[in-house]
């Protein structure tokens, strides 16, 4: 709390909308008639029980969800006001605006150097010059340079689990991406690992627009300014937006009982 | 082009018998034989002898022919084995210098006046294991066994065991040999078991007390015993006197008495340098004086 | 029988059946090493068969072998690595896919001397190839086309779906993916896999006998024909007059076959970084 | 917000998907279908070659006379392969009679009674097994195990008894992976529950494991029977290739595969014809069984999907 910066204005502008969303996996309805507005440069946080599809949501943004076959996304989500499902948008330019980072850390089997180059290196950028400076700059914006500095040439998968994440998080930053998504990007890896990471949420939001799927409620109190959450009533049923609100609000005073129910630990 | 049959012919040695160039081969040898005597015969070709014919013969007159080349570089022996008609075929039509024939000329082909030079003896000996009390067959009775005719040894006297019949594979020259020389218009035993090689031939005998199998003379060692035929002990001797029956005459056929380079060549064959090495190493028996 | 007597003597079975199969592998190449080190020799290796009886060394049919080897792992490895990643990355379940899979299964199977034939029809006298390197290579391609497929297929499945979602989330496209990720990561067991498929084709007969010829020759282009060491074993053991060049012949052989098998044994160790 | 650092250039409205990358895509998956498609060209060719030049023979003879036939001589004409497919059935029977539980044993020993250390000789020792090559085994049948066979029976060693040992030994790598892998996906809590309930080792693998690997045995066997049907030159080196109906086990037999070798370098005419046609019925054969696997697995997912 004492790294957050001044709250989010009212009024800050809408980076993602998302209007009556209804998700498919083959014949399994997911989600359901979700609304919802991202505000820009803020840090929304999608909670809920294992299962309520939030993750499902979250790559919804970056399309991720195209590559599993059979699935299908009904609805509006739109990108500064832009659809991303019209056709003809390349997911892969969506990508490369909407970054990711996931539950599980995920460097390449390649050097730190090039694991951080890679995304540059995609879009064309060749000069040694310039990449030595994407490089470090984005490998100091996730706090890692200290530490890697000296070890460039070294392989990405024998850092520890929590310089694993950070350096995928150098990564994704190296693209210079507007959003990040970040699918439980602290489950699997170590107490004093979270807190670095979590610190530097709060340090990047003034730049990016930042949504976390998180299943540790403290988390998404800590780090985020906006908060979504997410519920599957019924087995088999799609999954609904249950709350959204700030942060503050929503875990103070909770307009809906479920909600309510959740934060207070009843169920989930 | 000439250079590559050198390559296909001439670098197929090795093991006897089985250099033959696959029937498959056939036609590409064919052709490429066509096309190189095409176009070397027109031009000064003394530098070059070509010999087609018999496989049973390729070995010797390629390795021969290697040894001519190393000893007058500046010459060549191309080598094709088309079989023994294609030989006295190609021979009489002037696309080969000479033809190599394992057989005598057919009453039909003795009209093409081609001159004969005898160059060695194919000699086959009839092999049994060497504890076998039996030491002598006539022809008939090889016959008769070949044609699964006689089953036990005790037939013939001796123990009462199983006969064990070893032929040769149908592409072999020496089971052409003694299929013509022994067996005529009999067919072969088809329950018999069939060896592709000589000497696999004589190994099995070796160890098969009941075992009975042929191969060429020059192969016989003391792992077998070589059974007289018709009272003929098989020798190099016997053969060359013409006693031993099965035998048959290895022939290089020209137009004419040979002459020039075709000549030198022939020489050097019945000459003691291949006589007394490649001959024997083949397993057949060397022309003692170079005339019948 | 008590319970106990009868399970003690089945597992004793199972104890020698892996005994017998162990001890097998030992007493051949135990036989071979036997019989045929005293004939292994720089001039056994690296001199030409001389004479009717092959006396001498074997040094074309080594380089016939290798060549023949060579050349269809350089053909057959980009077709079968695509393929793989088709099947592993682009293909979607269906009946393209069976048939895919079907006919790769069947090409495995296929016996070596029906490859062998068909090499002969299509390659030698259909396509006029003739006896050759060429001929040969490309009949034992069709033999290692569904090994290295398999393998590759595999190696490609095992790397983390993980780390394929961290490069589509930065904007990488399907074949930047697969060229630029995947394919590095699966690389030393693709490696392994066309490695064993190279030891198959080593050590393969009947296909190259009817597609490569049996002249000894010492091949330069393509199209020149030769007699792989396989073929030169066969002859010489059903010939036997020169059963020491066998065991010699033999012995290289199995050298050859092991050393790519522990090759890529040793090769996956050291690479399994994944 | 394009005034806001370090948000790129590119930012602004999405870019649709660039014609280029579009089509550089696109035809790189139909390059890489074309290669997957090697495999089903690889397929047709061999069927249609080999077909082709055997096809004839069925017209020639009679498909009866050719398939039926008691006789093979061609020198007389006779093209009957029954002799032959008799050799390779007979062959093919005894090695797996022989092979099969030598490889069943194997692959249970792997996967269920040895330990990692004893594993670790005992699975290359069966790869290896699988590499060293057919021409090797024939070579060592022919040399060390024919005459001892001669020894044994009488005879000249040569017969279907010292092709079954051989190849029994050949199929067991094929059968033994393949069996081994299908114990190894047995779940270990089916073990656990067996062990829990007081069953010893030999009990659990009887009647627990076995039973439940039981098509993929099925499997590995069915594979193993098309590898020995299809081996052919450690078969020819020690059948001793007599196309007849033996008397007895260790009289000389011969197999299609085998009389296809012995004849190829003089056949001619009808006579080669006809041995193209009997690649064509191995070809056939071998395809047969890789569609009963298929059949088999296709069978258990319903079997399984359906419980």
């Amino acid at each position: 709390m004492a790294l957050r910066a001044t709250p989010v204005p009212d009024n800050a502008p809408n980076k993602i909308t998302v209007k009556e969303l209804d998700f498919f996996y083959g014949d399994f309805h997911a989600l359901t008639d979700i609304t919802v507005d991202i505000k820009e440069k803020a840090v929304t946080a999608f909670i809920g029980p294992s299962g309520c599809g939030k993750s499902t949501f979250l790559r919804c943004f970056n399309r991720m969800n195209d590559l599993i076959p059979g699935a299908r996304a009904e609805g509006l989500v739109s990108l500064d006001g832009q659809d991303i499902f019209e056709t003809g948008v390349d997911p892969v330019d969506l990508r490369r605006r909407i970054g990711m980072i996931f539950q599980q850390p995920n460097p390449f089997p390649m050097s730190i150097y090039d694991n951080v180059a890679f995304g540059p290196r995609l879009q064309g950028v060749s000069k040694k010059a310039e990449l030595d400076e994407i490089v470090q700059h984005s490998l100091e914006r996730a706090n890692l340079w200290k530490e890697v500095k000296d070890i460039l040439g070294r392989g990405g998968l024998t850092l520890s689990g929590g310089q694993q994440q950070r350096l995928c998080i150098a990564r994704v930053l190296a693209v210079e991406p507007e959003v990040m998504l970040m699918d439980e990007p602290c489950s699997a890896i170590d107490p004093t690992s979270v807190q670095k990471i979590e610190d530097l949420m709060a340090e990047l939001k003034d730049r990016i627009t930042i949504i976390i799927v998180t299943h540790n409620m403290q988390q998404a109190a800590r780090v985020s300014d906006f908060t979504a959450f997410f519920l599957q009533e019924v087995a088999g049923d799609p999954a609904i937006l249950v709350e959204y609100d700030r942060t503050s609000n929503l875990f103070t005073s909770p307009k809906d009982r479920r909600t309510e129910d959740y934060i207070t630990g009843r169920f989930g | 082009m000439a250079n590559r049959l050198v390559r296909l012919n001439t670098t197929e040695r090795g093991v006897r018998r089985r250099m033959r160039i696959r029937a498959a081969m056939f036609a590409t040898v064919v052709a490429l034989v066509a096309v190189s005597s095409g176009c070397d015969r027109n031009g000064p070709a003394e530098n070059e002898v070509i010999v087609t014919g018999s496989t049973t013969m390729l070995p010797i007159a390629e390795i021969a022919g290697e040894m001519f080349h190393d000893r007058y570089p500046d010459k060549k022996v191309l080598v094709s084995g088309l079989g023994s008609s294609a030989g006295i075929e190609t021979v009489a039509s002037g696309s080969s210098d000479i033809g190599t024939s394992s057989r005598d000329l057919k009453p039909a082909e003795e009209k093409l006046g081609l001159y004969d030079t005898p160059i060695a003896f194919d000699a086959i000996a009839v092999i049994v294991h060497p504890d076998n009390p039996i030491d002598s067959l006539t022809t008939e009775e090889v016959r008769a066994i070949f044609a699964g005719e006689i089953e036990n040894w005790s037939q013939l006297g001796g123990r009462d065991k199983k006969v064990g019949l070893v032929n040769r594979d149908e592409a072999s020259g020496t089971r052409e040999a003694f299929d013509s020389i022994v067996m005529g218009d009999t067919p072969f035993d088809r329950t018999a078991a069939v060896l592709p090689g000589t000497g696999q031939v004589r190994s099995v005998v070796a160890n098969a007390p009941g075992a009975i199998g042929y191969i060429s003379l020059g192969f016989v060692n003391d792992e077998v015993k070589a059974v007289t035929i018709d009272g003929v002990t098989p020798t190099p001797e016997a053969v060359v006197t013409g006693e031993y029956p099965i035998q048959r005459l290895l022939h290089f056929y020209t137009v004419g008495p040979p002459t020039g380079l075709a000549k030198k060549y022939i020489d050097f064959v019945l000459s003691p340098a291949v006589q007394d090495t490649i001959i024997q190493d083949a397993g057949f028996t060397p022309i003692i004086g170079g005339d019948r | 029988m008590s319970k106990r007597i009868t399970n003690a003597i089945a597992l004793g079975m199972l104890w020698i059946a892996a005994l017998i199969t162990v001890a097998v592998l030992g007493t051949v190449i135990g036989y071979v090493v036997i019989n045929g080190i005293g004939e292994l020799s720089p001039r056994f290796i690296f001199t030409w068969p001389e004479g009717v009886a092959a006396e001498g060394g074997v040094w074309p049919t080594i380089v016939s072998t290798l060549y023949v080897t060579a050349l269809a792992m350089v053909i057959i490895t980009p077709i079968a690595i695509l393929a793989a990643v088709y099947l592993a990355e682009y293909a979607v379940q269906g009946r393209l896919v069976g048939t895919i899979r079907f006919a790769a299964d069947s090409l495995a199977s296929v016996p070596s001397i029906v490859m062998g034939l068909f090499g002969l029809a299509l390659f030698v006298e259909a396509a006029g190839i003739g006896f050759s390197m060429l001929s040969a290579a490309l009949a034992l391609s069709f033999l290692m086309l569904p090994i290295v497929m398999r393998t590759t297929e595999e190696a490609i499945r095992a790397v983390p779906k993980y780390i394929r979602w961290g490069s589509y989330g930065l904007g990488a496209t399907k074949w930047q993916t697969v060229s630029r990720i995947v394919l590095p990561a699966a690389m030393p067991r693709i490696i392994t896999g066309i490695i064993l498929s190279t030891g198959r084709a080593v050590g393969e007969t009947a296909v190259v006998i009817y597609t490569m010829g049996q002249a000894i020759n010492l091949p330069v282009s393509p199209l020149d024909s030769g007699r792989p060491m396989t073929v030169h074993l066969y002859l010489l053991a059903m010939e036997g007059i020169n059963l020491p060049a066998a065991y010699g012949t033999a012995l290289l052989l199995m050298i050859l076959i092991l050393g790519f098998n522990l090759g890529a044994r040793f090769f996956l160790r050291r690479n399994r970084k994944v | 917000m394009s005034e806001t650092p370090g948000t790129q250039a590119g930012s602004g409205t999405l870019q649709l998907v660039s014609r280029r990358t579009y089509f550089k895509e696109l035809a790189l998956k139909n390059l890489f279908l074309l290669c997957a498609g090697v495999a089903v060209a690889g397929v047709v060719l061999i069927f249609a070659f080999v077909g082709v030049r055997g096809w004839p023979i069925f017209a020639e003879v009679g498909p009866w006379a050719f398939l039926a036939g008691r006789e093979w001589n061609p020198t007389a004409g006779l093209y009957g392969i029954l002799p032959l497919i008799y050799g390779s059935v007979v062959v093919m029977l005894g090695a797996l009679a022989i092979g099969t539980p030598l490889a069943v044993g194997t692959a249970i020993f792997l996967s269920e009674i040895a330990t990692p250390r004893v594993r670790s000789i005992v699975r290359p020792a069966v790869e290896l097994l699988a590499g060293i090559p057919s021409v090797i085994y024939g070579f060592f049948g022919l040399i060390i195990l024919r005459p001892i066979i001669a020894d044994a029976t009488g005879g000249l060693g040569f017969g279907a008894v010292t092709a079954w040992l051989i190849l029994a030994i050949m199929i067991v790598p094929t059968i033994a992976a393949i069996s081994e892998d299908a114990l190894r996906s047995i779940p270990p809590g089916i073990r656990e529950a067996s062990y829990a309930m007081g069953a010893t080792t030999w009990q659990t693998i009887y009647k627990v494991l076995v039973p439940a690997a039981k098509i993929g045995i099925i499997d590995a066997i069915i594979l193993g029977m098309g590898r020995a049907i299809g081996e052919t030159m450690a078969v020819l080196m020690v059948v001793g290739n007599a196309p007849v109906f033996p008397e007895s086990i260790s009289d000389p037999i011969a197999t299609l595969t085998t009389q296809i070798v012995m004849d190829m370098p003089y056949a001619a005419g009808d006579h080669r014809t006809a041995l193209f046609g009997m690649g064509i019925i191995l070809f056939l054969v071998s395809m047969g069984l890789v569609a009963l696997v298929r059949l088999m697995s296709r069978f258990q997912t319903a079997m399984e999907s359906g419980r």
